[in-house]
């Protein structure tokens, strides 16, 4: 749907382009490297994280990163509608910054609302230019869904917190320099009252970064084990006991980003076209697969222009986040299942022997990722139920009681 | 239709939304589908008179209000939501609709003010044995131009065809396929050589009707045998309005089984309160959503190369998402949801019913799935 | 599937062949008057009452009702393996007693485990007999899936227990001559320890049945209303305020009994038929749907045969009521969607201008009745996870609590 | 499998589950899935020699066991539930099948009994471009009977294709159609004139390969041009030990999925005692008794005219049901599920890839419609 721009509006796309186009090459297709690592080796994707860099530092010099935090912490000064006018001016080149806004994004409002004076001032502007990059130390093994469940200790001996435990599921870690991290500081108080977020250097004795290589093979996430790591009350965010408020504030942002990243990879119409190459757009029931995945894309793009048309027109969107985070997973779902099973036998294939590079089997095997990472279908069905139709809770049997109390898949 | 409204037209659907409620409520709706009408001539007119409804899509110089898509989609809204019992969408959507893009101006200015002043109109379309709502399959033939539109054959599901005085009738040329070659007549009932026959609807809110025709005479709309690009138009935008109307009865149950959800309580909880429970109210709230957004992507492509693929996309969707949505309404509420005296059932077959209207969700992605390959 | 019976078992088949062959006409078709009332009117309804009440007493006289039940309560005393060849010769013929083995096999359980002597001696026979019929009184408008809540009052008065309440969805209520009634004794006590069994005339004064319609448009169920009805304390079944370990024996049959009752009608066959005759059939969707109706039932079928089979060879049945209970209710609704579907727009159409005498339109708006009725199909779903797969229960908020103070709808 | 086996046959199964728990643990399917010949030559001489596996639905004059079905079905169920690499499916009970079924009684006593000791054998039936198994789509043609069977073309997702020493080969006489004209062909690799190439399997614990025919020697199996009916009974055979091998597996990831609910807590409380997955369970367990019935129903129909519409039905059923139990696995798993280290995607990949094989779900329900049809 195209939109005519106001006057300002305009001037700021027409600034955008030519910016993009002094500092960046046109999007050519499949083999662009923003794409993402061609392979899953540590060396690529260790490579493919320097260019995102690269990218990230190069749009905050040109005064595109951060477009709507406030200049005083670095940022633009700038609306959400030059952010969406950035992002759709963006997607014609071939430049990402892959994993970087998600997580500058989790960390800049945490600090900015609930961080001192001083850790905005040392950690914001590297932060921003993807100097330091940053990881989120929050999931466990035994604190998935449950995230307040933590139990990853931090003991206080003097000016320091003495760290103790295991994280999972940390986006990155590998890469990454600094991480938020939730520990338990108090066992004696209620699940949600005895937790703090700390700063933590990921260089610093006794952290130990491990991948872990996901079911199509990359190394997303990662296990990281604290032993006795030594961490200064001084990077403590927020009030000791009360890094759950500060938590809050940065999964607020995180189902919605996942939910609607732009995808631009494995569209229906590329389906049209393998099953026409292939003699099976004949069969009726390919047809209707394709399009029933087709009705799906597009019901997704519909409430994203809607909710991006919101802030353009300065509306308060009507789109809830985890609407759009179901939607976004099953219609990837339906997809990969159309992708793969179109092409018959030749689906049971991988690697170079199958069509396009096996995108379609990784696909299937990604939609799990899609469907439990950032929060499980079954966490936002509760909060559609909550939030947006006023359903009430489930009775909680974790509440009022202290933490230690309470019971735990390890015991069970 | 809650999505996006000017004030205006908020204010103009909070209006219809009581003249509804105070002039429909369930019971009269109970008491009119059990007549042979099937509707309120006082509500109606009051309707065209006071409202002036009938009129919304029509220029102001053939007698309408000179609105758009989006106003007709709030009234289609409206009257799915209240599930009035009224020839609305056969009259003004319909045989408005093809009225609109197929006659020539003098046949618009003679019959668009009769519709919008509350005249009955409908489209014949379907045939027996034809088993689909489908413009290409239509094998009753136009009459030789020596023959004074004396037409012969049976149209078959015809909504409010015993009522209605307007009749408009598709039929094609000998040997003619597809779009090409069809022609859409008039005529006025009651006429010598036309037969209506009630036929019994299972969603007994919209009247049904076989129409046997023995040489009844007629007008051509337009040009003879070149109605098939224009009346594709209008199908589509009473596609896109019959969506709104679906969309209007799924808030409507939405909103009934989540506060049924509220209310209830089983085991010592609101029943809202059971994952169960509340997933099959998230799922239609996902739905809804969907439902929405195409509806008003469509409405806003009108008019352009998009829009047939657009009004294809969101009858797709809304055909099951509005009957999945009756479903889980009836299944939320236990017990009381399967009884005859609760509106529930009215709506579920509403929904049962709209799934074939203008073709179903099959023959829609089918519609969608040719489009792709055109432009492959 | 054929199996080959023992010669006992071949022997019984012929002499219940030869009775049912000397007492009963075959079955012809669609138009049988086993196939259930013609129209919906309260006459017609009432004749084909009546019609199963004759049947009833003619199995009962030739010594084929309540085949398995001991030979002193006036069973005889056989085996489950009679019971299923009866069964399975008895479909061939046009005859049923339609609701009335159900209520028997609901009604005599609970008397001969709980009732007292006299109690079993006064009601048994004509039970069996058909000669009085029994209604369940236990759902009410706040006890439905939580068939405990019940509110219906029943206070000691002298000998008597005075009854206060409204039943709902009481099957055949305006046919039957009996009830049995569970009724609140104790609001002091937590809910299920309150709860006393009551076997109640339905001819006394106070007691008002009132059919309700369902959206088919029968009158299957009915509410009934207790005015001050005055129950000698000799008609309770089991004890005072334990009445809740009476309703379970009957409540153990009742899922089993709904999930297998055999289904000749509306077979996927009769689709196949359809579908040739109006040149649907070589639409490669239909065919689909057909066969996937036509998969679901066989499945239905084999479960069925495989739990015939384990009773007819002696082993204890693999196959779980709710299991069935589920696949009957799903298979029947794929079977009536996929039957009103094909009919494109005939399937508008209701009443003598549809296809089949509108059987599929029927069949479609009873599809809720089927997962509803007998328990939801959540409630059966937590059977299966909890009692099948030993998943734990949900945190009750209703136990151990005084009835009196719980929270109920009516107060919402 | 564990649905109604006699006392022997539960025995036989416990034997079997301990015996690849042993050799083949967790660890030792990743290792050889990483092999190219991707099973243990010790473990599979093992299985020959000391449990007789290979031979169990072979006559015992042809070196076998002299089992039915039901045996057969064990040892899929086992191998299936363990994931256990290795060329059984495509020696014993594709080829071993087909060999049974069409080739002359010289033929099988040449044969089979190095099949039951342990030689590797294949079936080639895809061709490149077919996109379906599917042997009436075949188009690879029978040499003329004076070409000493030298055959020419192009077999693709040939199960353990590289490794086999004895291939059969369907081809069909020029001009036929559909099932008549089939022949099958035997050759023994390495051979000139055949070139094997390994493809890379998405699900890597069953090799697949490509095999070129370049005027390759063969014999042909039985009477020429007449293998079609015999080969669709072999076909209908493997796909009922195809879909015990399924069940198997769905088994496993059921039982894995329903003791983790059990034993993971969240928000203080099993996470099996929330609705969301507790039901997400129950509805793995309808499928899996569901599943379980029809193998049982297909397998005791062997031989009856009814054997090919059940098999269908099996088939039909499993495809869907196993799949959607490795995801419910993965899903109810959470995070750990779709880590490479933890076992649910080998699950995953070898349901998808099972769904294909010998004809997915789509294929069935038509053949299942077709039978209908002629029933009709």
């Amino acid at each position: 749907m195209q939109r005519s721009d106001t006057p300002e509006q305009a001037e700021f796309r027409t600034e955008v382009r030519e910016w993009l186009e002094a500092h960046a090459e046109p999007r050519k297709g499949e083999g662009d490297w923003s794409n993402g690592p061609r392979e899953h080796t540590p060396e690529a994707e260790a490579a493919y994280f320097e260019r995102c860099r690269e990218w990230q530092r190069t749009r905050f010099d040109g005064g595109f990163a951060c477009i709507t935090w406030p200049e005083k912490y670095g940022g633009r000064g700038g609306t959400p509608v030059q952010e969406i006018i950035y992002g759709q001016e963006e997607a014609h080149f071939d430049v990402t910054a892959g994993f970087l806004p998600a997580s500058i994004s989790l960390v800049g409002p945490a600090l900015m609302r609930h961080g001192s004076v001083e850790q905005c001032k040392r950690y914001l502007r590297p932060l921003m230019r993807g100097e330091e990059t940053w990881c989120q130390l929050f999931s466990e093994p035994d604190a998935g869904s449950d995230l307040a469940a933590v139990r990853t200790r931090a003991e206080r001996d003097g000016d320091e917190f003495v760290v103790n435990g295991q994280k999972l599921w940390t986006t990155s870690a590998q890469h990454c320099d600094y991480g938020i991290l939730l520990a338990r500081t108090n066992a004696e108080a209620p699940k949600h009252a005895g937790i703090t977020f700390l700063l933590v250097d990921m260089k610093i004795p006794g952290i130990e970064v491990r991948p872990l290589i996901t079911m199509k093979g990359d190394r997303h996430f990662n296990e990281v084990f604290f032993t006795d790591v030594r961490v200064d009350v001084a990077n403590v965010c927020g009030e000791i006991d009360r890094g759950w408020a500060v938590a809050k504030t940065t999964l607020a942002n995180e189902s919605m980003m996942i939910g609607t990243g732009t995808q631009t990879q494995g569209t229906t119409a590329s389906l049209v076209q393998y099953a026409m190459d292939h003699g099976r757009w004949e069969d009726p029931l390919v047809r209707q697969r394709v399009a029933e995945a087709y009705v799906q894309e597009r019901l997704l793009g519909f409430l994203r222009d809607r909710l991006q048309e919101a802030v353009l027109e300065g509306r308060m969107p009507d789109v809830d986040g985890s609407v759009m985070k179901i939607l976004w997973s099953e219609s990837r779902t339906l997809r990969a299942e159309v992708g793969l099973d179109i092409q018959g036998t030749d689906g049971l294939l991988a690697g170079d022997d199958a069509f396009d590079h096996a995108y379609w089997q990784q696909l299937v095997l990604d939609r799990s990722m899609g469907s439990v990472g950032g929060g499980t279908l079954e966490v936002h069905r509760n909060g559609i139920g909550e939030r947006v139709l006023g359903l009430a809770r489930e009775p909680r049997a974790d509440r009022d009681v202290a933490f230690r109390d309470l019971k735990t898949s390890t015991e069970g | 239709m809650a999505f996006i409204l000017s004030e205006e037209q908020a204010e103009f659907r909070d209006t219809l939304r009581r003249f509804f409620s105070e002039t429909t409520p369930s019971d009269d709706v109970r008491r009119l589908m059990d007549t042979a009408e099937g509707y309120d001539a006082s509500v109606w007119s009051t309707m065209a008179e006071e409202l002036g409804l009938q009129g919304v899509p029509f220029d102001e110089r053939h007698g309408g209000q000179g609105f758009g898509l989006d106003e007709l989609c709030i009234v289609a809204g409206e009257l799915g939501r209240a599930l009035v019992p009224c020839p609305y969408f056969a009259s003004v959507v319909l045989a408005g609709g093809v009225l609109k893009h197929v006659a020539s101006e003098a046949q618009r200015e003679a019959l668009l003010p009769r519709i919008a002043s509350g005249a009955v109109a409908t489209l014949a379309l379907v045939e027996p044995g034809q088993g689909r709502w489908d413009a290409t399959s239509i094998r009753m033939e136009t009459p030789p131009e020596a023959d004074d539109g004396r037409l012969t054959g049976i149209k078959d599901v015809v909504l409010d065809g015993t009522t209605a005085e307007i009749i408009l009738v598709v039929t094609r040329s000998p040997g003619s396929r597809g779009w090409e070659g069809l022609s859409v007549h008039w005529l006025e009932a009651p006429i010598e050589g036309m037969q209506p026959k009630a036929l019994q609807p299972m969603d007994a809110t919209r009247k049904l009707a076989r129409l046997h025709f023995n040489g009844a005479r007629s007008q051509v709309l337009g040009q003879p045998g070149e109605a098939g690009p224009a009346l594709q138009v209008a199908l589509d935008e009473a596609l896109v309005a019959l969506c709104a109307e679906m969309v209007g009865g799924m808030e409507f149950v939405h909103e009934s089984a989540v506060d049924y959800a509220r209310s209830r309580h089983q085991f010592g909880r609101p029943i809202g309160s059971f994952q169960a429970i509340k997933h099959k109210c998230a799922d239609v709230q996902i739905d809804l959503e969907g439902a929405r957004a195409a509806i008003c992507a469509a409405r806003d492509a009108a008019g352009s190369d998009e829009f047939p693929l657009l009004a294809s996309i969101a009858k797709a969707h809304c055909s099951d998402a509005y009957y999945r949505a009756t479903q889980e309404n009836v299944q939320i509420h236990g017990g009381v949801g399967f009884t005859w005296e609760y509106d529930a059932h009215l709506y579920l077959r509403r929904a049962k019913s709209s799934q074939q209207l203008l073709g179903d969700a099959d023959q829609h992605r089918e519609r969608i799935a040719r489009t792709l390959e055109a432009h492959a």
